[in-house]
């Protein structure tokens, strides 16, 4: 759908847009949930979207160097190329993002693109829990990498294809044609491996609050911090649409989509509610246990049988 | 095979023996020297034609009817360069065997043994 | 033509008239001696040009008539050539005991002379008894000579060599009038021609007494205690003239009794002879002594000379007699024969007991002539025993005696092990007294060296049909070396010019494939070479062995038959081991390196030995029309490529060689010799493609061996405190990854291949020199003794930071096309398990880099670091081209997949097609334009937002953080980078615990254990020795079966 | 707003070679932005109050409360941040000795833009029932500008509560300018610290 | 207890001995012997937990009283060893090797009475006050009141009330005054 170069930006400043308040509602949703089951009201579910008004319009903030500067406008690089890259809405004109410009490979490689720009933001700004704190997301990242590039794998041998749009294409027509239930194995270990992504409880030693102040982000304050946090709900509704695509048989309408966007943050949010923490060599020892196993069976059932 | 061959090769054994066995230095180079007389003995001993007498000619030899009087002389001529040669090893195993006393002091062929693996 | 009587008129004479010239004094006398030596010269000299212009063979009958009764000299052409060398060798051993000479009696000058007749008769006499003569009159002067020295151990020596001398003439006179008796006559050829004579009863019996008297000349393996004695003891002048003269007279001997052996003896004595070449080498492990080393080398040579002199007999193809040296043993002699006698001088320059103690390193001459020799023993290119051992192999796979090639390799190997480690650890030390060197003593080894060096083209006949571009990389070294007065600066410019003549000279040959390899060697060498000028202090050597590597690479892919294929390669293995060995402590690293790459080197040669058996021509192409050896020779040349590229399991060398070498030359190694294993995998599967072993496809077992040496490369890395030991190991394991695609023998997996390999030399050649700009200012490679250097080195942090993004495969750069490929290739092949352990080896790989940058630039900057400046120029130019070329690739990847896939189109038929900048396989799709512009576009995005509120934003220092409210103390206590993956080491660190090393070490452990074993038979005690002659003879009469 | 680097402070609390270390900047006043967008920004900052707890002394227990669910403090956006670079409002809880004095000022100096105080209990306002001790301050606003008095030896939940919507209050009216306060007259404030906290090894302003 | 008691006593002559309850009990020991008693009570009377060292200043007659508490798991009973120290120069011979927590106690004494205890580890560096010039605070020759009005910015027109009276008066004021 490779249409005039402005009429796709504008669609794509609206999906962002949209994307974006509906990862920060989200959120806030997910705080009213946890703040329930603890029997309190909690904030407000727009609250997100206030904290980030407050934040940029903070009036004082202090820099380490030109990296630390940069570290947030990688992060939400990042989180938008990751979101352009995937087609939201299958078949809508305005949802489509730029899919045409990679196909799978490269949803998942630039991932790491906001990791390492995060990564040296936190490194420039010279406190030592933030470098604990990168040092900790890394591996523990390539540890769940693992897990989902071999599901990935499986669903690319599956489905005979790297394009998303035909793989949720394939998926069309009834529940029973999700991958789900065609290739259940390879969506068990993308959601373990999703749970390490999305830093919920048994994997959440990176931005551990009691232990080092939130990790990484230690140094951020005020509009950096404000890009950061657009970018937490950005990213988050990213990796949402991508498994929404790989697994749950995309989403054909806005409706839908924010249903199972929903629907698969809400496991990650209850496994995460009901866990205590894991050491890093914890974690890393449990991704390379039995989601690895699970992911290895995944592919070799689908390519060999 | 006469017997003076089976004597020479017997004397090379016991030469040999002799060398092998004996620590002492001289007893080394006496044994060699027996080898070596063992040796000239089997080579004359090899050239020898029975009812034949030594080819060296004399007043009762004279070169014309040598050739059926005598025996095979290239062994003897052989044998005289070797004893020469023997003697030349010889002499030059005593001079060695004074000089290793000179400095070493001993006559032992194991105190010679610094230089090894 | 002069009577060759004349030699032996003109020694004694000049022998006996000594003494009464010594009269005039000495002077005179040593006059006449060296005239007397040139005449004896001359007259061979004579004699071979003789030859030269097609004489023919002249037998000289003394005392006027036919033999038995008068001795029958024979003078041909072989006789000329051994004589030629022998008198030679004479009259330099002659210079060099000058000193000696002088101060002795004039016996020494007699006996010098006799031992010089003795060795020319025993060349020349065709009868029998003469050569006993002759060799006892060698022999009395040999004792006497090493007498001369007059110390114990020389007394001792003496004394055993002449038991055992006298023992081998016994038995050999016992043998003589044997052979008289049974065949009636003393003349050689004679009893030739009534050959079955003697091979009645008592025939084989006396034969065999004179043969096994040679061979106990010949100082075989177990009994040969006596002649390591004597060259440890002996004057070194002398023992130069036993190890070559004396030596060559024996082996000639042996020679010339060759026509009599029955068939059956000889696989007999050629085992024998390959025992002693590999028992002696494998003693030669322990060795600590210098002389008592060269001695156990002399011994090797000479068994393997005996052996070949049997060998060359069962190759019945007519040698060209015209080039004498073409005959394998002539230039094994040859070589032998002069490296030999030059270490022996050398050693008496010298004058050190213990070979740890020779250190000259500050007197290139000496460097240089101990150079010499040693590559000539061992063998290495432009020296006679290269070509010698090249047509050995080769023939003897021709006439399928592949049996033997087994103990000349490993003999050879042995070899190069305790010389090169004496050479390296002979240049490492540091000289600390200088070695005073008299005139005439440093005349021989140069006179030596010069003409091991010039004899070089007299090899025509092994170079048939190979061009002569394959000796520029000698010939500019050599150009480099001449070049030694100019500014260092100067000489740089010179090479970088050559090496661009050069890569304009093979432009036109190279097309496709190696048109590719060609531009990343020569382009890559340039702009990498580049930061090489930063120093203008003396760099002694650099440039004459980097241009030598640098055109050898490039030759490589050039190269039309195994033998240029094989030269070009050698030239590689040597510069770039010289390269390493120059690295500060660059001894031991360059010591396992050579030892692995001679290793792949004689794996490869016994791989072109086999197809050169099979197809009679040397020709690389012939390769794909194999069956009977097709199996072997593919595994041999895929385990070579495989050590070459230091695939898991074989890549212990590669830390060491990486970092221990200079900064500026670990980009050429990493960046560009890691791609010839690459070409030589192309090369193997070009053609000779897909093959079965057993129940396996040999090209996936290399893709899985591929795929963990990337795993494991990267593993490792993550653990290492020192930059270039991570570097190292992440080049290690990029390397996995080509050859992952290299073998997936598809279209995209060659792509994949060409891509990574010219985009790696991209970023690892950056990598690389910004460490040598940071290393040149910070001082030391430990990275946790760093920290934010980029407020001081901003442009090493760009150029950091664009290789790691490109390393790592974050999606706009370079990198990820590579990812790409790689993963499409895999799954399109079905190689999926493959593919998900490359992926997380992948995401590993992203954990080193971070590391990398971030304890080097981020964090907090150190007291002591705070007036660094930025890299010098030198670094930062050819950093920035490269960060070009890169950021080019990136925005338009059709730059150079377009050509690649071109390339591989000739080899494998193409199913990818484009439409503008998407690449569009069967699979998926990438368009490298696109996503670099929306990464730019998402970039800008937020930038700009920031950018908005800048005004408000203090800078502040490093110590203003949020530390629990308190003031950090020191720099040195906020900055966290040791052990930065501490729980990673905790998780899966038993994985990289040092179990490939430990093996290597074990194994190196084991043959210096056997060789301690083997030593321990020389007793020293010379009974013993006589007593192990004795049993020799027992054994070989009884394995020979003589009745 | 005057520039910035016109005056440098002189950090003489800090040895020679530790003075690079450490920026030497003076704090800045801040203008309010339009009428309508400071009224907006204001209530976005009102109803995302980020808590730094510092208890020094028995204050800290009463905040611990606020997050359960019988007070639940989150109603009102008010959440607690671990770093004083994210945190808005700056709760002391608890008498000051010399040594806690001096980690207070460190940190309330690295909060960020509109930073408000609350001193919690009668102990910090005014040293309370020590306020005859050589080791305790009496008087929090000496040293620091203060918006929030919440009086009480130590103050019940609720009594926080009504402070915090005090505060919120006070936000949204724009009566709160403590951080141009601390900058107009930050010599004052700087020479009284200096007063009391002998070895200042900290630079002047810790940003 | 008892036998220890008795052994302590006619080993290290000790004076004066009284004790507040059946399991405590007070000696007062010279300073010089006071290392070995401890060491005696510690490894072979089982007084293995030294709880405190506390001191007492009495300017009246110079003196500072140092006491050493050890405690025995197994009889739970107490032994104060009790030391006289002269108040102008207060110097205490450092039992830090015999417990290392001791050393701790030492630093904290040193601050607050100002008693030397040489070969103490880390005996100088800040406990409670940082860059205190001042007598060490716990004399009591030391006016804490007067010091604080000095230092702490008093603010004027503060007066105290007596919490009962005022929170009446404020809460039920009397009808009368309220005009």
């Amino acid at each position: 759908m490779e249409h005039g170069l402005l009429i796709s930006i504008i669609y794509a400043f609206i999906s962002l847009s949209v994307a974006t308040i509906w990862g920060l509602l989200l959120g806030g949703i997910m705080m009213k949930v946890v703040a329930r089951a603890h029997g309190r009201f909690g904030p407000p579910f727009w609250q997100p979207i206030i904290d980030i008004i407050k934040n940029n319009a903070r009036r004082t903030s202090i820099s380490h160097g030109i990296m630390y500067f940069l570290g947030p406008v990688f992060r939400i690089a990042g989180g938008m190329g990751t979101f352009l890259f995937i087609p939201f809405i299958y078949g809508s004109m305005v949802f489509g993002n730029f899919s045409f410009a990679g196909d799978l490979f490269l949803v998942m490689y630039f991932i790491f693109f906001g990791q390492l720009g995060m990564a040296l933001g936190a490194g420039e700004s010279g406190h030592p829990y933030s470098a604990i704190g990168v040092a900790r997301g890394l591996s523990q990242m390539t540890a769940f990498e693992l897990p989902f590039a071999l599901s990935i794998i499986s669903i690319v041998i599956q489905y005979g294809t790297l394009n998303i749009t035909s793989i949720v294409a394939a998926q069309q027509g009834g529940i029973l044609h999700w991958t789900l239930f065609t290739n259940p194995l390879a969506t068990i270990a993308a959601l373990i491996a999703l749970q390490g992504m999305n830093m919920h409880n048994p994997f959440s030693i990176v931005i551990a609050p009691q232990e080092i102040p939130i990790g990484p982000p230690t140094e951020y304050h005020s509009n950096f911090l404000g890009l950061l946090q657009t970018n937490r709900g950005l990213f988050n509704i990213a990796k949402l649409a991508l498994f929404m695509n790989l697994y749950f048989g995309g989403a054909t309408n806005l409706f839908s989509m924010l249903i199972k966007t929903f629907g698969i943050y809400m496991i990650t949010v209850i496994v995460g509610a009901s866990f205590p923490r894991f050491r890093t060599e914890q974690s890393i020892r449990f991704f390379l246990g039995v989601p690895t196993v699970i992911g290895i069976l995944a592919v070799l059932v689908t390519g060999y049988f | 095979m006469t017997i003076i061959t089976i004597l020479g090769f017997l004397l090379i054994i016991i030469g040999l023996w002799g060398m092998l066995t004996r620590k002492h230095l001289f007893r080394i180079i006496l044994g060699f020297s027996i080898i070596d007389t063992g040796i000239h003995l089997v080579i004359v001993s090899l050239g020898y034609i029975k009812g034949r007498t030594a080819p060296i000619f004399d007043a009762d030899l004279s070169p014309i009817d040598a050739i059926n009087r005598i025996v095979d002389p290239i062994p003897s001529a052989l044998v005289l360069t070797a004893i020469v040669i023997g003697l030349a090893v010889t002499a030059l195993m005593l001079v060695y065997v004074i000089q290793m006393h000179r400095h070493k002091g001993s006559l032992e062929i194991s105190d010679y043994e610094e230089l090894k693996w | 033509m002069v009577n060759p009587i004349y030699i032996f008129v003109i020694a004694l004479f000049s022998a006996f008239l000594l003494p009464v010239i010594d009269k005039l004094g000495r002077k005179v006398t040593l006059g006449v001696f060296y005239l007397s030596l040139t005449a004896i010269f001359a007259v061979t000299l004579l004699w071979f040009r003789a030859f030269g212009e097609g004489a023919l063979i002249e037998n000289i009958f003394t005392a006027g008539s036919l033999p038995p009764f008068s001795i029958n000299l024979r003078m041909g052409t072989i006789e000329a050539f051994i004589m030629l060398f022998v008198n030679f060798g004479a009259l330099l051993g002659a210079i060099y005991l000058y000193g000696k000479l002088l101060e002795n009696k004039v016996y020494a000058l007699m006996l010098f002379l006799t031992l010089i007749m003795g060795v020319n008769g025993l060349i020349m006499t065709r009868d029998i008894f003469n050569i006993f003569v002759f060799l006892e009159i060698t022999s009395i002067s040999l004792y006497a000579l090493i007498g001369i020295k007059q110390d114990a151990r020389s007394l001792g020596a003496g004394f055993k060599y002449i038991i055992a001398g006298g023992l081998a003439s016994a038995f050999l006179l016992l043998g003589i009038i044997y052979v008289y008796r049974i065949t009636g006559n003393l003349n050689l050829d004679l009893i030739i021609s009534e050959n079955p004579l003697l091979l009645s009863k008592g025939g084989l019996i006396a034969l065999f007494l004179v043969v096994v008297a040679f061979l106990i000349e010949l100082k075989p393996w177990p009994a040969n205690g006596w002649a390591l004695d004597v060259y440890e003891a002996a004057e070194p002048g002398i023992s130069a003239m036993v190890a070559s003269l004396v030596a060559a007279g024996m082996v000639f001997v042996f020679y010339k009794f060759i026509p009599l052996l029955p068939h059956s003896w000889h696989g007999m004595l050629i085992l024998f002879g390959m025992l002693t070449f590999v028992f002696s080498n494998l003693t030669g492990l322990k060795q600590k002594n210098a002389r008592r080393l060269l001695g156990y080398s002399s011994i090797a040579q000479m068994g393997l000379l005996m052996a070949v002199l049997l060998l060359v007999r069962r190759f019945n193809d007519a040698m060209d007699i015209r080039y004498a040296l073409s005959d394998i043993a002539a230039a094994l002699f040859v070589n032998h024969f002069l490296a030999k006698a030059g270490l022996f001088w050398l050693s008496g320059i010298i004058n050190k007991e213990k070979a740890r103690d020779w250190s000259f390193n500050k007197q290139p001459v000496l460097v240089l002539l101990f150079a010499v020799f040693i590559f000539a023993l061992v063998g290495l290119p432009p020296f006679p025993g290269f070509w010698a051992k090249w047509t050995l192999i080769t023939k003897l796979a021709q006439y399928n005696m592949i049996g033997w090639i087994v103990p000349i390799i490993i003999g050879s190997l042995l070899e190069a092990a305790y010389l090169l480690r004496w050479f390296g650890a002979t240049i490492k030390r540091e000289q600390t007294e200088q070695v005073i060197i008299p005139r005439y003593k440093i005349l021989p080894p140069l006179l030596a060296a010069i003409v091991l060096v010039i004899i070089f083209p007299s090899f025509a006949p092994y170079m048939t049909g190979m061009k002569t571009m394959f000796f520029f990389p000698l010939l500019a070294a050599a150009v480099l070396w001449l070049l030694d007065v100019m500014p260092e600066r100067m000489r740089g410019m010179v090479m970088i010019l050559i090496l661009a003549a050069f890569g304009w000279y093979i432009y036109p040959l190279a097309k496709g494939i190696v048109l590719i390899f060609e531009f990343m060697f020569i382009a890559g060498g340039i702009v990498i070479s580049l930061a090489s000028l930063n120093s203008a202090r003396p760099k002694q050597g650099y440039w004459e062995f980097l241009v030598m590597l640098i055109m050898s690479l490039a030759l490589i892919p050039l190269a039309k038959s195994s033998m240029e294929f094989f030269l070009a390669w050698e030239f590689m293995t040597v510069s770039s081991w010289l390269l390493i060995l120059r690295g500060k402590n660059g001894e031991k690293p360059a010591l396992t390196y050579i030892m692995f790459s001679l290793g792949a080197a004689l794996l490869i040669l016994t791989a072109f030995a086999l197809s050169f058996a099979e197809t009679g021509e040397l020709g690389l192409v012939l390769l794909s029309n194999l069956n009977i050896y097709a199996i072997p020779v593919y595994i041999l040349l895929a385990l070579g490529f495989l050590v070459k590229a230091a695939a898991m399991g074989v890549h212990i060398w590669l830390p060491g060689a990486y970092s221990e070498a200079e900064d500026e030359v670990t980009p050429i190694f990493a960046g560009m010799m890691s791609k010839i294993s690459l070409w030589g995998f192309i090369l193997l599967f070009g053609y000779m493609g897909n093959k079965v072993l057993g129940i396996f496809e040999l090209p996936v077992l290399l893709g899985w061996i591929g795929v963990f040496t990337a795993f494991f490369g990267a593993l490792m890395a993550v653990f290492q405190e020192d930059i270039k030991y991570l570097l190292a190991y992440s080049s290690m394991s990029q390397l996995g990854y080509m050859i992952l695609s290299v073998s997936l023998l598809s279209h995209l997996g060659w792509t994949t291949a060409l891509y990574m390999s010219v985009t790696h030399l991209f970023f690892k050649g950056m990598l690389f020199l910004a460490v040598a700009g940071i290393v040149s200012r910070i001082g030391t490679t430990k990275m946790y003794e760093m920290g934010g250097l980029i407020k001081k080195m901003p442009a090493s942090f760009i150029s950091v930071l664009i290789a790691i993004i490109a390393v790592s495969g974050v999606p706009p750069l370079s990198g990820f096309g590579g990812k790409w490929l790689l993963y499409t290739a895999l799954i399109e092949k079905g190689w999926y398990l493959q593919a998900g352990l490359s992926f997380f080896a992948g995401a590993i790989a992203f954990l080193y880099l971070f590391r990398l940058i971030h304890t080097i630039f981020l964090g907090q900057l150190k007291a002591r670091f705070r007036e660094v400046k930025e890299a010098s120029l030198w670094y930062i130019v050819p950093q920035f081209i490269f960060v070009g070329a890169i950021m080019a690739i990136s925005m338009f990847p059709n730059l150079i997949l377009k050509p690649i896939m071109a390339a591989v189109e000739t080899q494998f038929p193409s199913h990818v097609n484009w439409d503008g900048y998407t690449v569009i396989t069967a699979l998926g799709y990438w368009n490298g334009n696109a996503v670099m512009m929306i990464t730019m576009g998402v970039f800008m995005v937020p930038l700009i937002w920031l950018l908005v509120r800048v005004n408000m934003v203090q800078k502040v220092e490093q110590f203003n953080i949020v530390y629990a409210a308190e003031r950090p103390d020191r720099p040195e206590t906020t900055h966290f980078a040791y052990n930065f993956f501490a729980h990673y080491q905790k998780a899966i660190g038993f994985l990289v615990k040092e179990q490939i090393t430990n093996f290597w070490n074990s194994v190196s452990e084991w043959f210096h254990s056997l060789s301690a074993t083997f030593r321990h038979i020389y007793t020293g005690n010379g009974q013993t020795y006589a007593l192990h002659i004795i049993i020799y003879i027992v054994v070989l009469y009884s394995l020979l079966g003589v009745k | 707003m005057e520039n910035k680097d016109k005056m440098k402070l002189a950090n003489d609390g800090l040895p020679e070679h530790e003075k690079p270390l450490f920026c030497d900047a003076r704090p800045q006043t801040y203008k309010p932005l339009g009428k309508y967008v400071e009224k907006f920004l204001n209530w976005a900052r009102a109803n995302s109050l980020w808590i730094l707890g510092y208890g020094t002394g028995c204050g800290a227990i009463e905040l611990r409360p606020l997050m359960t669910a019988r007070f639940d403090m989150f109603r009102w956006g008010l959440a607690p941040r671990p770093t004083p670079r994210q945190a808005g409002v700056f709760v002391i809880g608890g008498y000051m000795s010399v040594k806690t004095l001096k980690r207070v000022i460190r940190s309330y100096e690295q909060m960020q833009g509109p930073k408000f105080v609350i001193a919690l209990g009668s102990c910090t306002i005014n040293g309370g029932m020590y306020w005859d001790s050589y080791n305790t301050i009496n008087r929090l606003d000496h040293y620091l500008p203060v918006d929030i008095y919440i009086t009480g030896c130590m103050p019940r939940p609720e009594a926080l509560i009504a402070g915090f919507n005090k505060l919120k209050a006070m936000i949204k009216a724009q009566q709160t300018d403590g951080q141009n306060e601390y900058a107009r007259n930050f010599d004052w404030y700087k020479a009284n610290q200096k007063k009391i906290v002998k070895d200042w090894n900290m630079p002047d302003y810790n940003w | 207890m008892k036998e220890f008691i008795e052994k302590l006593i006619d080993k290290y002559a000790i004076k004066p001995m009284h004790s507040r309850h059946a399991n405590q009990v007070f000696l007062t020991i010279k300073q010089d012997r006071l290392p070995d008693a401890l060491t005696w009570l510690r490894d072979f009377a089982g007084y293995t937990h030294l709880a405190f060292i506390t001191a007492v200043d009495y300017p009246e007659i110079e003196k500072i009283q140092l006491t050493y508490m050890v405690h025995n798991y197994q009889e739970n009973t107490d032994i104060g060893l009790r030391v006289l120290l002269d108040r102008r120069q207060p110097e205490m011979i450092s039992v830090h090797h015999l417990w290392q927590h001791v050393a701790t106690y030492q630093r904290e004494l040193h601050e607050m009475f100002g008693i030397d205890f040489p070969g103490s580890p880390r005996l100088k560096e800040n406990f409670a006050l940082e860059g205190w010039q001042d007598v060490p605070p716990m004399r009591r020759d030391f006016d804490t009141k007067e010091y604080a009005e000095k230092t702490y910015f008093p603010r004027p027109g503060r007066e105290t009330h007596d919490p009962r009276e005022y929170m009446k008066q404020k809460l039920y004021p009397d009808p009368k005054e309220e005009k």
